[in-house]
């Protein structure tokens, strides 16, 4: 499975990328720090899964995943939060994430990431059948 | 009345104080979940990249269990903030207050709503809860008081109903006979949230609110 | 009379509101502090543990990162917990806040004290020179005021003084003659704190209050 991973803390970045490709079946393709460097990353390198972080400096998560959908609406998208009672996540799920992760639960992401490389959709640590 | 406009500004005094206080709280809610939440996320996350690729088994233990400090560690973060968002909204536990210290007759509160109302809506019902409450004291000789906070898909209902059988004369509740200001003032605080408000006599002094969802 | 009373009451209003916001930013300093605070201090110690007892070369810089994170961690509550304390406790720009926003005329504050001061003291200082500010305007025809608050060993002094040469009779201070509330209500404060207050006009209006610490 291919990850584009893209949050504005680079140690986040590292400490994730270590932690996934512990895994066999995972490889984080391209990190990028920005909102603004989704798009062009999933342009170019058509990841499975894109693992990214709601809230960033310059273009916000939600920003960055319409841009994504506009021009791939089948792409999937895990946020990343802090906090489950992130204002944004809502926003975030109407605008068609497969779901979020709290960073602090980083032992689900891998899961995660199965689940919604197979069409589920995950909400914090929970795995929901899509309707 | 100036004896009035007093009466008003220390009762508005004390929603004002409350409020300050609620602003703050949540300003510092904000501050610490962005601040240290965001230290304490990154280094569960550097713990967890050191055990992921940790080849010395003497280690292990000690890197879980700094996982588990900080782990610990941030759940009090989340809880706090939780709390302080809660405390916040929480309208059914500023009416409990209001209420429990409401000594003139029993008041059942019946408050079934979710998290998610507005502060303005909140802030509305605990005012009109208020002087309805003053009311009662004031003009009435109920024996009892039902209070019904209700969410309903489109709109947010409050019911204050007393079963006192006051004798003086209903005054004209659209503004032209009563010269009180209380429930001018909680009209005037629903129809700014466009919604309506309703009062009847029949059993009792019953005021209706109806407060659409925006 | 009742319209002095009801000035009165909007004033100690915003006094209140100030005061329930300090309260509150104490309150989530204090639990902040305690508890994320000691759990982070916790981390730091296993930190240093797992680096101290590492062989693996390839962890070491790894742990190091993470102890730096949590170090910043630790920073940053320990300046949001003083940057709160600092605020609730700050007189000197409580002062300049109010002196900021007088236009009147140019304000000269000097005002030399440790963090210690009392609450009450300082809510004292801030309502005298708020009321001898708005004195100044409505009674002198001032150039300028100098404030000074300074600290001596045993008490804390106020002097606030305004270079006007007002040609209004002047009041007796110790409550006869003047009707206003002003400097009465200054003076009850002062007492109330076991301190004093004089009053002189020499070369223009003088209040000079000193309070002992206690
Ligand atoms: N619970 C009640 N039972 C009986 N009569 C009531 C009740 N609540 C209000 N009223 C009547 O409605 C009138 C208008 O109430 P309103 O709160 O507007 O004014 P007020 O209480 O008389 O004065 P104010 O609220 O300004 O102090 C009251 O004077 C009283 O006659
Ligand atoms: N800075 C000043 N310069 C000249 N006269 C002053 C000054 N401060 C106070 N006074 C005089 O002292 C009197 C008493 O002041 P005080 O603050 O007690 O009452 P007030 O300002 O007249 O009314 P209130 O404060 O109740 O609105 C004033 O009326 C004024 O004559
Ligand atoms: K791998
Ligand atoms: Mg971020
Ligand atoms: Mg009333
Ligand atoms: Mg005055």
């Amino acid at each position: 499975m291919n990850i584009v991973l893209i949050d504005d803390d680079q140690l986040v970045c590292m400490s994730l990328k270590m932690i996934l490709e512990a895994d066999d079946n995972i490889q984080v393709t391209a990190i990028g720090h920005d909102g603004n460097d989704a798009l062009p990353l999933y342009r170019q390198y058509r990841p499975d899964v894109v693992l990214m972080d709601i809230r960033m400096q310059h273009r916000s998560g939600t920003d960055a995943l319409s841009d994504i959908l506009a021009e791939f609406p089948d792409a999937r998208v895990l946020f990343l939060t802090t906090f489950v009672d992130d204002e944004y996540i809502t926003k975030a799920l109407q605008l068609g994430a497969k779901g979020y992760i709290v960073k602090q639960d980083y032992e689900t992401i891998i899961p995660a990431l199965n689940a919604v490389y197979s069409g589920q959709n995950v909400y914090g640590s929970e795995i929901i059948e899509k309707l | 009345t100036l004896q009035e406009a007093n009466r008003q500004i220390l009762e508005n005094q004390n929603d004002q104080i409350y409020i300050a206080t609620l602003r703050e709280r949540n300003r510092i809610a904000r501050e610490i979940h962005d601040n240290v939440g965001h230290m304490l996320s990154r280094s569960i996350l550097q713990t967890g990249a050191l055990l992921a690729i940790c080849r010395d088994e003497a280690l292990t233990p000690h890197l879980s269990a700094l996982k588990d400090t900080l782990n610990l560690a941030m759940d009090n973060i989340r809880n706090s903030v939780h709390d302080l968002r809660d405390e916040s909204i929480d309208l059914k536990s500023a009416l409990q207050d209001i209420t429990d210290s409401f000594t003139f007759c029993p008041v059942l509160l019946q408050c079934n709503i979710s998290r998610h109302i507005s502060k303005n809506v909140k802030y509305c019902f605990l005012a009109v809860t208020k002087e309805a409450l003053n009311n009662i004291m004031k003009h009435s000789n109920a024996t009892k008081v039902l209070i019904t906070v209700r969410e309903h898909p489109a709109f947010y209902q409050l019911l204050i109903e007393d079963n006192g059988n006051s004798a003086k004369p209903f005054p004209d509740f659209h503004g032209i006979s009563s010269d009180g200001m209380g429930i001018p003032n909680m009209r005037d605080r629903v129809e700014a949230l466009h919604g309506i408000l309703h009062i009847s006599r029949e059993h009792g002094f019953r005021i209706f609110i109806s407060i659409p969802k925006s």
